[in-house]
């Protein structure tokens, strides 16, 4: 098969985002990832809760679940155990992954599925229309009440790597190759892999602005270790600048490679429905 | 003439007199063993331990329907066990208790055999936990078990735990067989007589589902704890990867159910267990599933009490969640379990339907039903139809359109992997391509194609599977149940036949949607129409109300318990007196 | 003679002609601070940007019921627009567009004014922004409304945006009326006629119901951001803390009605609002809140389409999972609320009953009510009875049982605080002294004791203030309506009373216990029953086969639209033809 | 007031937990924390999801709360709202809190409200008869399916300090005085406070025992600065022995302080109906 261009995943819908909506950018870091690894958009899908970011899988060529809100997690956990050959990426949004999600985080990092989940943090509830989400700046009025947040901000990427998610990163919607490679590595990587990507919101976040991104991004060190879980954490609560890139990553056992061992443990080879019958005469 | 048709309970603390359950269920692998039938219930206290629990074994030699009316030979340890389970006893029934703790007062009729179990079990088996086995002795010598039947039944019981173990429990069983001996009791007059077994299994119905669901061909399961549908779960994991399936233990019902919608979408029949409160928080997700139109099925063991009420008690609960737990409207399918053996083949129509319909199927057991356990005849693999989702062929890919609008509602179903047939599964409003759309007509139109799915399984074939008639050709009284009190109804029924009245009964299993027709003939000739349920208002009355514009006689008992028949007779001969 | 009765309507896409709504919204301000009665109705498109939108208004100088049948003035921008709503133009109408960019085909009978919107506002203005305040000032000459009102709402509309804002939009409001004024364009025959205006408040229905919160005493919200409720949760964290009160956005659903159970136990009056999606993930704790006999006002703003479906659009689809959406049975009161006035004293009588019966109590309202505004007369305060929860007494006290069972089913319930009251709020199945208690007994008593509260409501004088009854005194035919459609119904009742038809309607607002007695009375001369509700299957309907007996002829609008007058009138003439 | 005994705080049901359960040693060291504080048994709430776990506040002569599973915290955050005034104690089991209730803790930590979660830990499903639990020793075999647990444990310390819960601590049932000691100290910590408990099931727990407990539980370095999160992380993480004390403490505005920041902001005083209708003429 010929290489794929990023076109060749383009849906045939047209996003309906705002005109500077930073989803924009992660769509098309997805195109430039599918297509740098070739794969078969018949062989991949994309699942999405609710919200501006849960209709990304409506604007890719490929298989897609646009589930409930809060759900992308598990819903796509379930695609990945009944084929795991699929290439599975998961897409939330701040609120979608964070609050009404934010449970399905640590068990899915238990898990350790072959999922790659990319949250669309945008600092709000964009779909809404403008309530505080978990990732809303101390400073973000919100649009219907120009009140601040009442409650502290989560820190996704030190929540992450406390959880042992076993590949933790953070892009940003407008550095697109510098996405398109972590969504690379993040597929390339076996095991959960979670991608917290900055992803501005024009209309209602007048804070956490691409102006406030290009002065206060940094590349995280190079000589970073991101097998050192320590550093990692140092790295994530990090106050100054905003770094990103690859923060933690280590080889855990995929729930695959754990579910095919108990298949193995349990003898799956002479097993027919008789034998199991007989267990009950 | 001796009686072919007893039942023996065993009724203690679990904390002072452990392995109550584990007594009951070595008589019943006797029994089973032996070619005969059974039919068990148990009680659980809510404590982890301590507090009262019996088990009970209903044995004949035919087909059982019910746990029966009253108890024939009853097994206590204690008086309070005693004074809690005396009420139960029949006429003549025997009592066996243990002399060495308490002495009951003499009731005529009533044959008492006092025995000092424990003294027996301490002194000659130097094992006080034994007296269990050593009242299973005396059952033995006073039934006339075999007693190869009974030694065979407690080495398996105890074969894991080591020789020594199955040395002690075969010590206190003669233990026990002497003492009838020595004492010269009398035997009693119920015959427990070994026949040529066919190849019988014993199941519970939880058992009975998760057998059926791996025939059916499940291959993802995926569930959270909750009592009584916890063992589903552990059967899954200790046997599905032995066919090649996977089974989960999520971090919520939340998570089991999308797990599932994810692993049906993907192609994998699925299925989740949960009991009410899980079912409570599934139910956003199931809807999820039928606008999606993914396959899925869904199993909710009822329990007793609303919130989380009473988790180790009976009732026919969550009828009104199942059929209107929804926001909305999307279509759902509904199915009553009314037996162990139903348990089996009823989850295999399940599949088959979400299969077919590509649509939710809610399964509604019970507390009664999951663990009370009941001999079935060995499936016949062959005969059993299986049926898959209808995936859309080489022509329908040319231009795909997963939600096409067709005369039946079904449309073909790509599977991720089948190349020209990616398509994003929908829960917001959508077009034949499955993109969001939100115009009158097309909402119109989609809602009509779900929705004339129930209308196709209405009329078609599957549907007379669903419905048992029973009793008389030409009834004035008729009976309509639903779920598992199939067999006590049926019973009662006979009963009533026998003593010469005019009653039938029609039990749908198909709960939604519910085979109005079948029932409007039955209610026909009817003059008076009887519904029991083990609830307080009277679900399924309410639903016949509205779809068949019926007034049934309400029979409701909400009390934790099942229905016993002579509580369905005696209701059947009170609205006899009004005719 | 000129009508005094007329819709104006504005649509557009929401991305290429913005401001939309608020040209809708000026409009309205300015008729209601004219003293003039108004009913708007709006849809919003799905999307954050883009996608059509309408936004109408039906002013009169008389109270209005419904949104009216047809439009007598439209304002468009571009040809979609036109094309999607010319069809709902009335006869005689005026359509307003924009000639500067499309001209439509012309039609007899209807008056046609091409005015250059855009051009106007880009050249004269300055702002092409202001393109819809151009199209205020043509409506403003035309309507005959008195230039100050206008100038005087927009100047409160753009005040909070500064001087600069204000002055370029009342240039364009002058230019507008410039414009009609110099092309000599003829008026309209609509009269727009300040009335000496009684203090009126205009709200939208969850204003409406966030006010009406605050009256009743609410001092705990907490809520999860869901389209068409979300607006509560913002009015509550703005206005709430000036009460005393706090307003709390949670991380889902499930937390933010526990929220609400917590504090309400803890002796606060709390709310929680939300849609379809979220109602789903709190029907579990709603079953702990009737267990537990908490107190709880849920405001289900229902909404388009099953699972995601159409957040945007209206539907009353949520009947079902407000009375059945529970696992087992437990007691719950639900409320239909019927208009923005309505919707605040609905919210009121909904926490009195909480209050009174323990219980949870789910309100309905939909996206058809929640967003359209209404002129209410400011609500004299001192005449709203306000009820209080029943704390128990000194002597009650002494020997406290939380779940005492008593003649009503109330129990006196204490509050952390109150010396000796101590008890544990239990979700488990309980004695009076709100132990874990299973035996049949306790149980049948207990669910008895909760549901017995709903008897005690149905028998109470609270049920009459809950039933309206409209139309003819000898009616042939009847209407029977929930929720928001009662405006519309009774527009058509009166429209098919001057006609000389034999109707009349039943707007039952308690739907949960039903008022049985009273819609019986009403059926009883009925010779035809019609039952209009905007769903599929017809839950109401249903509910009515099921509770009264009756079999309803049911209208079933889904399509994310409310009814019109029009649409029941003419059920209404089609129904009588077959008496 | 006189000073109340421990005896004083105890309820009139025997509790029914199995002999040996790790249960009654928090019980007394609840008892013993009130007694030591005088707290007055009707100005406490003590709130509690389902489990073994849940049933604690039925053995109090307190108020109470016995909620549904998992949902403990938020049901507390509720009576703490409505009134400020009274001490909120809530208890999870393990499942309870760390498994359906983990979505809670992160916002329960945003929200800091003065509450005072107990954990009480023992590493199964006791009520439901054996399952893994999030925190089961990878070693425990199901009693019902003989297995290992499929998933990795989490480590809830770590996630507690990640979440920036403003009191992080681990204690030990059998360990009375100094777990009462901890809660009494949680109490007093002004905001939110969690009390991870190794708390023994000799029921279905053969590995997490009191015999392993007593020779692998060391006191965290009497040096250990809790108000440093990264030493915080270090020790949440340390995989030797198992440290209990306090982990990780700070100051940070309560819920109630926010709360009243905001009724203040908004100019409670001159508030009436009727000025609120104005605004709607
Ligand atoms: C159960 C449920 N609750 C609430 C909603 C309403 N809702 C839709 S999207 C959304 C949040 C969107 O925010 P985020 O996840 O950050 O995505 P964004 O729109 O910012 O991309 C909410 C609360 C819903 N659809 N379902
Ligand atoms: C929604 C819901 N799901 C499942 C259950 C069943 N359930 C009761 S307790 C429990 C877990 C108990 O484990 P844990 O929280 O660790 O408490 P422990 O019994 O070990 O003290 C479960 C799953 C329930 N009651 N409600
Ligand atoms: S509202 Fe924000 S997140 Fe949503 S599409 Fe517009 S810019 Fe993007
Ligand atoms: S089962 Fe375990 S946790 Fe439950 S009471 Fe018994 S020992 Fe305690
Ligand atoms: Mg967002
Ligand atoms: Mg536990």
């Amino acid at each position: 098969m010929a290489q794929r261009a990023a076109k060749d995943y383009r849906g045939s819908i047209k996003p309906i985002w705002c005109p500077g909506c930073g989803h924009y950018g992660i769509l098309s870091a997805i195109y430039q990832g599918f297509s740098n690894l070739n794969l078969n958009p018949s062989e991949v899908v994309v699942v999405s809760g609710i919200g501006c970011s849960g209709r990304l899988p409506g604007y890719l060529r490929t298989y897609g679940f646009h589930g409930v809100h809060g759900r992308a997690l598990p819903l796509a956990t379930g695609v990945k155990i009944a084929n795991p050959k699929l290439t599975v990426l998961v897409a939330g949004g701040d609120g979608d992954s964070y609050s009404i999600g934010a449970g399905h985080i640590p068990h899915a990092a238990r898990r350790n599925a072959d999922l790659t989940y990319i949250v669309m943090n945008n600092g709000v509830y964009s779909l809404t229309k403008g309530q505080h989400s978990p990732t809303s700046s101390p400073q973000l009025l919100s649009k219907q009440t120009q009140l601040r947040p009442l409650q502290d901000a989560l820190n996704p990427i030190a929540f992450a790597v406390a959880c042992d998610v076993s590949f933790v990163a953070r892009g940003y919607s407008h550095a697109r190759n510098e996405l398109a490679d972590l969504i690379i590595q993040a597929i390339q990587h076996k095991g959960f892999a979670l991608i917290d990507v900055l992803s501005p919101c024009p209309t209602f976040n007048r804070v956490q602005t691409s102006d406030f991104y290009r002065n206060n991004i940094v590349p995280i060190a190079s000589n970073h270790d991101a097998a050192d879980k320590f550093q990692a954490f140092i790295w994530a609560n990090e106050t100054g600048k905003i770094p990103v890139g690859i923060f933690y990553k280590v080889r855990k056992p995929t729930l695959q490679e754990r579910l095919e061992e108990r298949r193995i443990q349990s003898g799956r080879e002479e097993m027919s429905m008789r034998n199991l019958f007989e267990k009950f005469y | 003439m001796p009686k072919t048709d007893f039942v023996v309970r065993i009724g203690g603390d679990t904390a002072k007199d452990p392995g109550i359950i584990t007594t009951g269920e070595i008589i019943t692998h006797a029994a089973a063993q032996s070619g005969l039938h059974i039919y068990t219930f148990k009680t659980f206290p809510a404590e982890i331990k301590g507090g009262q629990a019996l088990f009970q074994v209903r044995i004949a030699d035919y087909i059982l329907l019910s746990q029966g009316d009253a108890v024939d030979v009853l097994v206590v340890f204690s008086r309070e066990a005693y004074e809690l389970n005396a009420p139960d006893l029949a006429e003549d029934a025997i009592l066996i208790y243990d002399s060495g703790n308490f002495q009951p007062e003499p009731v005529t009729n009533r044959i008492d055999y006092g025995v000092p179990l424990a003294e027996i079990a301490q002194n000659q088996v130097g094992s006080l936990l034994s007296k269990n086995i050593v009242a299973i002795g005396v059952l033995t010598a006073i039934l006339g078990i075999p007693r190869e039947v009974m030694a065979k039944t407690i080495g398996e019981q105890f074969g894991a735990r080591g020789r020594a173990i199955v040395e002690t429990n075969l010590k206190a069983l003669d233990a026990g067989i002497d003492y009838v001996n020595q004492n010269k009791i009398k035997p009693a007059d119920y015959i427990f007589q070994p026949i040529t077994p066919l190849p019988k299994l014993v199941l519970d119905g939880n058992e009975a589902v998760s057998l059926g669901a791996i025939v059916a061909g499940m291959k993802v399961f995926a569930g959270y704890p909750i009592t009584p549908a916890s063992d589903i779960l552990h059967f899954m994991q200790r046997e599905l990867p032995k066919f090649g399936g996977d089974a989960l233990q999520t971090e919520d019902e939340i998570s089991a159910i999308s797990l599932a919608i994810g692993a049906s979408f993907a192609g994998k029949k699925s299925m989740t267990a949960t009991s009410g409160p899980g079912f409570s928080l599934m139910v956003e997700s199931i809807n999820l599933a039928a606008m999606a139109e993914i396959p899925l099925v869904i199993v909710d063991v009822q329990r007793g009490g609303a919130s989380t009420g009473m988790p180790t008690k009976m009732a026919q609960g969550d009828l009104n969640i199942a059929l209107y737990g929804v926001h909305n409207e999307s279509p759902r399918i509904v199915i009553g379990l009314t037996s162990v053996e139903d348990s089996f083949y009823g989850i295999i129509r399940a599949f088959n339907l979400a299969e077919i319909y590509q649509t939710p199927v809610v399964v509604l057991s019970d507390q009664y039903l999951a663990p009370r356990k009941a001999t079935i005849n060995e499936p016949d693999l062959e005969e059993i139809e299986i049926i898959d989702r209808m995936i859309p062929s080489k022509e329908q890919l040319k231009n795909y359109r997963r939600y096409k609008i067709t005369a039946s509602g079904i449309s073909p179903m790509a599977i991720p992997g089948i190349e020209n047939g990616a398509y994003i599964a929908e829960g917001i409003e959508h077009n034949e391509m499955s993109a969001p759309a939100y115009t009158p007509q097309i909402h119109a139109e989609m809602t009509r194609k779900r929705f004339k799915k129930l209308e196709t399984l209405t009329s078609s074939i599957y549907v007379d599977e669903f419905v048992r008639r029973y009793g008389h050709e030409y009834p004035e009284i008729g009976i309509i149940g639903w779920g598992s009190s199939e067999g006590v109804i049926r019973e009662a029924v006979s009963k009533a036949e026998i003593k010469g009245g005019k009653v039938a009964a029609l039990h749908p299993k198909l709960l939604n949607p519910l085979p109005v027709k079948h029932i409007m003939e039955f209610v026909r000739p009817l003059r008076r129409i009887i519904v029991p349920e083990a609830n307080y208002t009277g679900q399924f009355a309410a639903l016949l109300r509205d779809r068949c514009g019926i007034n049934p006689i309400q029979l409701n008992k909400d009390v934790g318990l099942p229905f016993t028949p002579g509580e369905i007779l005696a209701k059947i001969e009170e609205v006899a007196e009004t005719l």
